[in-house]
């Protein structure tokens, strides 16, 4: 495959998707693909999504990439893995998943307010801050962003965690955190302005 | 333009198992570079390092001898008897000055000749890196 | 006959934090197994899904990071939370069959003056304390033994998924096996390594809670009393979400969780305090006094 | 005389011509010491092509040839022939392998061309170095050895037998049949497995010609084509062949009943036993590992109740040694093991069985009478068929099995027949590519079987609704739906996949065979040797080479049997001619090439304190040329001088 340009934005979503899924290890194994539906009926959550796993890669073949960034079923993907381990044709489906839920966040195909990117970059951004991150920062400022008034029905939970000793207040920051921002650095050198970087479109 | 280096193999390959994978490969329309000149022999155990010196000591850049997998030999175990052989010649090659590289045994079975493509591949690139092998020694030539 | 083994010990962001209890206990119960847990020094978030969701290079840079602070330490890396497991797994394999990826990380990573070569072994601590530490000698030391507590192990996804390197990625059996050992009757129920929703429970409510009820119906119908436990975020939402559960399905579970380490300690005779069961949300200490000898 | 060699380049076509500039090669050939001609043309292995030859070398009076083609192993022997019927010995002959290994593997015509010709000035240099060699030939004993009494043995050995020729049977179990025995229906005609199989069965047992071992294994094989010598082990049965006549005494009055292998451990057996009544032959085996004799010390209950007296608690494992010119091997194949799928419960979930079991359930004489039946003894209301277990997977099976798709639709039949319970079929792709089989699935298409386009994901026992309570739950997602159902069913049947088997590794030992990818024997082209293998006289037949249904067994059977004969009729084959030859003068008695033949075809002659070599034995591998030290030992058309010639000139 031939070098991409620098600003990904000049290929297709389809090319661009395919650049960084076959540089997975075994990640071109989606050419096998038999369409036999394994991934969906395995997965416990494609009840609920716009697109079943199997119907992802049949829009890809068919050039439709779009309306699956743009669906719900990248963002109910909870990592189980059981389509991974089950595809009889050794697709790394949940590779996948997490490759299309980068291109979504990069390419803009996200709405602001949704939870799962919300909650996602969010977490980038503590961790990035502190090298750890601290649950309750995160689950408090996820609240804020998306839900405030929500915020409230969780609190009788919050206390009983709270009373309980579970819900230290103080985020701890690693001792390395400056080190690691050094080499944190030198990947988006490496990868360019935006390959793999996961750069929003706001923030490139 | 400086002409890129083409390496020279040549490869003694056993009619049972590595030869008919490299027909494989071919018949499969596999590429890979056709840097490799084969030689049928019946068995790998008819490869003695003569061969191999002579084959270095004539002009060729590396040596590929291909064989069947352990157990697979269709001579019961010439295959084995080269394996052990060869672990010898490696050590001659080493007081040769000659990188051990050049000089590879590797099994093939009659069916793999996606692998055989990709040990020949592999092989052209690594010898590619190393260089021509000026080998033309007087005392090669004693030898071979 | 008194002996170590020593690991370098990865807790997690979420066992520092809202999972104190799962952390509390390993140590407890490790300490009394001669096996020596040595936090790793200044370790990082591991890149788990969520960081992953966004950033895949820099995911396995801060994967690499701990692993290659572990390998200064020449011993395996202990974790206790199988997300953390598969993450660090995974860059560990990626590494090894990607070489432009292992190039991106090591240059990355000598920017910090780190260098990784691949060599650290990344395991759960069940599967130590079941493979290494074995039957005998966890028999040997139980003092208070559970008596048939009807447990129901719960192995989560990602302990043997994807790898499958541990145990049976649909079926495994390591925690039976190890509730056996301590005097309890592990449950039977199909369900055992399904999803509980992970992370969905915070930005996709009703998915989680689907998939966390049909876990907690699925244990009791079988007869379980309990549910062990060896991942935080599977215990979180089987534990604190109890409630929303039974207010959105109109169920009534009060069925209480508890982490393996706390099963282990309980057996060995350690009080509920010193492992952390005070913390609970749905309280366990009416079945515990049912079945143990001594509850303290 | 001065060597005069004639060059052909052959085109194939585009074939090479397409990558190698064959003009060029020829007129570079041309120049190569000793070249008296050198051409291209269109195709060199044609009349016209080999006429050129022959014309040449009367016309020109070459004495030697190179033909730069194809792969040996494809036209070596025409071309041979053809210098040999111009006057030339066929050893006089180079083959330049400038196809499969040149023109096909790059696009790069440049480096091609160059390639053909550093090829080529090998086999130039090579071939004037090359000497005459006579052909021996020696007979062929016609006897024959069969491995495997399945189907495909079973036609291969009728096939054989009636042309009048020897056959040895050799079967592992104690009756012949195979799988064939063991199924009900067979698709898509749907006659009875039994009516079609037992009469060629009991042929086998009474042909004249046909000597059947069952019960016994090859264990050693050794020889040439024409002359090998099998070892085949009899295992004990404990019953005499010859006094028993199959009367069944013995069965009726044992006490001790274990579960039938043959039924699948769903019926039992007694510990002396015949798998099922139609075995051939019909004497009962008994059971070592069970027979309470064998196992406590006591009873011999059979032995009182046999009018015939054929008990016989003291036989012995016997070894025979049998000579043969040719074999076919037809092990057959095992079933993919359907515990491995964990997901879909077999081995836990008590009403998913196998399709094998289905047979068994099915046929009138299995273990419930020809009733479909669930554990619990009630017929089921719903039955879900899953195709391609173990296949087609790349956690298992890579390969598709072939059979399963028509025999899914035979159990979808048959439970339809029988029951009066609805059926889902789930597959991924239906494959119906034999005669009769299209209309086959449309035949169950318009007796309402339900298809889903979609693979089980798994069989849950776990209920989300009161529909699914007490259920099998089959997960699929219905693909060309785009949703993921859950079908409540009494009774999964898993179509399981066809696997090599467990032993094939060992028996591709004993016979020199090579085994393809899958484990499965490899034959000698895919399309146009189908039955032959690497090995001269030794032939495959049947599900031991990939996975086939009957009627593509049983024709491999008969293609088995045919080129056996063909080569019996032959009278007498040709000897690979490359053996080595000891040169006493030389030979400085190391006794190094003793032990390093592994034909033993070697020996010392004290007296004079040289090696010996028996001709006959040789198989021609060349160990012995490259170990021996004082360079006594040469191998004929592959001797020191033609390999150094050709090492040389293709290095330069």
């Amino acid at each position: 495959m031939p070098e991409m340009h620098a600003d990904r934005r000049q290929h297709s979503i389809t090319d661009v998707f395919l650049e960084d899924i076959y540089s997975i290890p075994g990640g071109d194994k989606i050419k096998d693909c038999i369409q036999c539906g394994t991934c969906s009926a395995s997965c416990p959550t494609s009840y609920a999504m716009d697109y079943t796993p199997r119907e992802v890669i049949a829009s890809l073949r068919a050039g439709l990439l779009d309306r699956v960034l743009k669906s719900n079923t990248i963002w109910l993907c909870a990592s189980c893995y059981y389509c991974t381990v089950r595809c009889p044709a050794g697709v790394k489906l949940t590779d996948v998943m997490y490759e299309l839920k980068r291109l979504a966040v990069e390419f803009g195909y996200v709405e602001k307010r949704a939870k799962a990117p919300v909650v996602s970059k969010l977490f980038v951004d503590l961790v990035d801050k502190n090298g750890r991150i601290a649950e309750v920062e995160l689950v408090s400022k996820f609240m804020i962003k998306t839900n405030p008034l929500a915020a409230l029905s969780m609190m009788p939970r919050a206390w009983k965690l709270f009373k309980r000793g579970r819900m230290p207040l103080i985020p701890h920051r690693i001792k390395g955190v400056e080190e690691l921002k050094k080499s944190a650095s030198t990947i988006e050198e490496i990868s360019g302005l935006h390959a793999g970087t996961g750069k929003t479109a706001e923030e490139a | 333009m400086q002409e890129k280096f083409e390496p020279k193999i040549v490869g003694f390959l056993c009619r049972w198992c590595a030869y008919t994978g490299a027909d494989l490969a071919g018949t499969s329309r596999i590429k890979y570079p056709p840097n490799i000149n084969p030689i049928r022999v019946n068995c790998t155990g008819r490869v003695d390092p003569t061969l191999v010196l002579k084959a270095l000591a004539s002009g060729a850049d590396g040596v590929l001898i291909g064989g069947c997998h352990p157990g697979d030999c269709h001579y019961t175990n010439g295959n084995i008897k080269t394996l052990r052989r060869f672990k010898l010649l490696q050590n001659m090659l080493d007081q040769f000055g000659i990188e051990k590289e050049r000089v590879r045994l590797e099994w093939v079975s009659a069916s793999e000749g996606e692998r055989y493509a990709r040990v020949v591949e592999s092989m052209t690139e690594e010898i590619r890196n190393l260089g021509p092998l000026n080998w033309k020694r007087k005392e090669m030539e004693v030898i071979a | 006959m008194e002996t170590t083994t020593k690991f370098s010990y990865y807790p997690g962001c979420s066992v520092e934090g809202m999972n104190k209890a799962y952390d509390k206990s390993a140590r407890v119960v490790c300490e009394a197994l001669g096996v020596d847990l040595v936090e790793l020094n200044d370790w990082n978030c591991c890149g788990a899904s969520a960081y992953m969701s966004i950033r895949e290079l820099r995911a396995h840079l801060l994967s690499a990071r701990n692993l290659a602070l572990a390998e200064k330490e020449k011993k395996d890396l202990v974790v206790v939370c199988p997300a953390c497991l598969t993450t660090l797994t995974k860059t560990n394999h990626y590494i090894a069959e990607n070489p432009r990826l292992k190039k991106t990380i090591t240059t990355a990573l000598k920017a910090a003056n780190l260098q990784y070569y691949g060599s650290v072994k990344v395991r759960h601590l069940l599967e130590v304390v079941v493979n290494d530490v074995g039957e005998n000698e966890i028999k040997s030391r139980i003092k208070n033994s559970l008596q048939d507590l009807k447990v129901a192990p719960y192995y989560g996804c990602q302990l043997t998924r994807p790898f499958g390197e541990v145990d049976d990625p649909e079926f495994p059996t390591m925690l039976d096996k190890l509730l056996g050992w301590i005097g309890a009757k592990p449950v039977s129920y199909p369900l055992k390594a399904k999803c509980c929703g992970g992370m969905l429970m915070m930005t996709k409510e009703d998915v989680g809670l689907e998939l966390t009820k049909n876990l907690l119906a699925c244990a009791m119908e079988n007869g379980a009393e309990c549910i062990a436990t060896i991942c935080p975020l599977c215990h979180m939402n089987l534990e604190a979400y109890q409630d929303n559960v039974n207010k959105h399905f109109g169920t009534d579970f009060h069925i209480p969780i508890l982490y393996f380490t706390q099963l282990i300690g309980l057996a060995f005779g350690f009080s509920r305090k010193s492992l952390g069961i005070d913390d609970e949300l749905t309280p366990s200490k009416a079945l515990l006094e049912k079945h143990l000898e001594v509850v303290r | 005389m001065p060597e005069k060699i004639g060059v052909y380049v052959c085109h194939c076509g585009t074939n090479i011509a397409r990558t190698v500039d064959c003009k060029s090669v020829a007129e570079y050939a041309s120049h190569l010491p000793n070249v008296a001609v050198a051409r291209d043309y269109q195709y060199m292995c044609s009349d016209p092509g080999q006429e050129m030859i022959k014309k040449d070398i009367h016309e020109l009076g070459l004495n030697r040839v190179v033909v730069a083609s194809c792969s040996p192993l494809m036209h070596e022997s025409t071309f041979r022939r053809a210098v040999s019927s111009a006057g030339v010995n066929p050893f006089l002959f180079q083959m330049a392998n400038i196809r499969e290994q040149c023109s096909w593997i790059t696009e790069n015509r440049e480096l091609a061309t160059n390639r053909a010709k550093a090829i080529i000035a090998g086999a130039v240099t090579r071939v004037s170095f090359n000497e005459p060699l006579e052909i021996k030939k020696v007979p062929v004993n016609p006897d024959v050895l069969i491995v495997g009494g399945g189907i495909t043995g079973i036609e291969a050995g009728l096939q054989i037998a009636d042309s009048g020729r020897k056959v040895w049977l050799v079967e592992k179990e104690p009756s012949i049949g195979g799988y064939m025995a063991r199924f009900d229906k067979t698709f898509p005609t749907l006659d009875c497995a039994a009516c079609i199989l037992t009469p060629k069965m009991v042929s086998v047992g009474q042909h004249e010609n046909i000597e059947l071992l069952t019960y016994s294994d090859v264990i050693d094989f050794s020889g040439y084509v024409g002359n090998f010598t099998a070892k085949i082990r009899k295992r004990p049965r404990y019953v005499d062949e010859e006094k028993c006549n199959g009367c069944g005494q013995c069965e009726q009055k044992c006490p001790l009943s274990v579960p039938s292998e043959f039924d699948c451990n769903l019926g039992k057996r007694k510990a002396i036993y015949r798998p099922f009544p139609q075995a051939v032959p019909g004497t009962p085996v008994i059971d070592r590992e069970h027979c309470l004799y064998f196992t406590k010390g006591a009873c011999r209950v059979c032995e009182k109740f046999c009018p015939r007296g054929a008990i016989d608690f003291e036989q012995k494992e016997r070894i025979v040694e049998v000579p043969v010119g040719t074999a076919i091997i037809a092990t057959g194949f095992d079933v993919f093991d359907a515990s491995r799928v964990k997901e879909y419960g077999y081995g836990r979930l008590p009403n998913v069985i196998t399709s094998l079991e289905f047979e068994r359930l099915t046929h009138a004489s299995g273990p419930t009478a020809g009733k479909i039946l669930l554990r619990n003894g009630k017929p089921p209301e719903t039955v879900a068929i899953i195709h391609c277990v173990g296949s087609r997977d790349h956690n298992y099976n890579e390969y598709c099995s072939r059979v399963c798709c028509m025999y899914s639709l035979k159990t979808a039949h048959l439970v339809h027949e029988k029951t009066d319970a609805k059926v889902y079929e789930f597959y991924i792709d239906m494959r119906a590519f034999g005669k009769g089989y299209e209309e086959f699935y449309k035949r169950l298409l318009e007796e309402d079987v339900t298809f889903v386009r979609g693979r089980v994901a798994e069989v849950s026992e776990v209920a989300q609704n009161p529909s699914e309570k007490g259920k099998l739950v089959v997960v699929a997602e219905d693909t060309l739906l785009g949703i993921v159902r859950r079908i409540p069913v009494d009774m999964v049947i898993l179509s399981l996949g066809l696997e090599p088997r467990k032993d094939a590794l060992e028996v591709a030992h004993t016979f020199s065979i090579s085994r393809s990818r899958d484990g499965f024997f490899l034959e000698k082209h895919p399309k146009l040797a189908p039955v032959s293998t690497a090995a001269d006289g030794i032939f495959v037949a049947g599900t031991c080479q990939g996975p086939k249904d009957i009627p593509d067994s049983v024709a491999q059977g008969g293609a088995a049997a045919a080129n056996v004969l063909s080569l019996i009729d032959r009278k007498e084959v040709e000897l690979e001619p490359s053996i080595a030859i000891i040169d006493e003068n030389v030979c400085s008695g190391c006794k190094i090439c003793l032990g390093l033949c592994p034909y033993h075809a070697i020996t010392f002659d004290e007296e004079k304190s040289v090696a010996v070599l028996t001709a006959a034995l040789c198989k021609g591998c060349g160990v012995c040329v490259a170990a021996c030290p004082s360079g006594a030992i040469e191998q004929q058309n592959f001797t020191n001088s033609q390999l150094l010639a050709e090492v040389e000139a293709v290095s330069a």
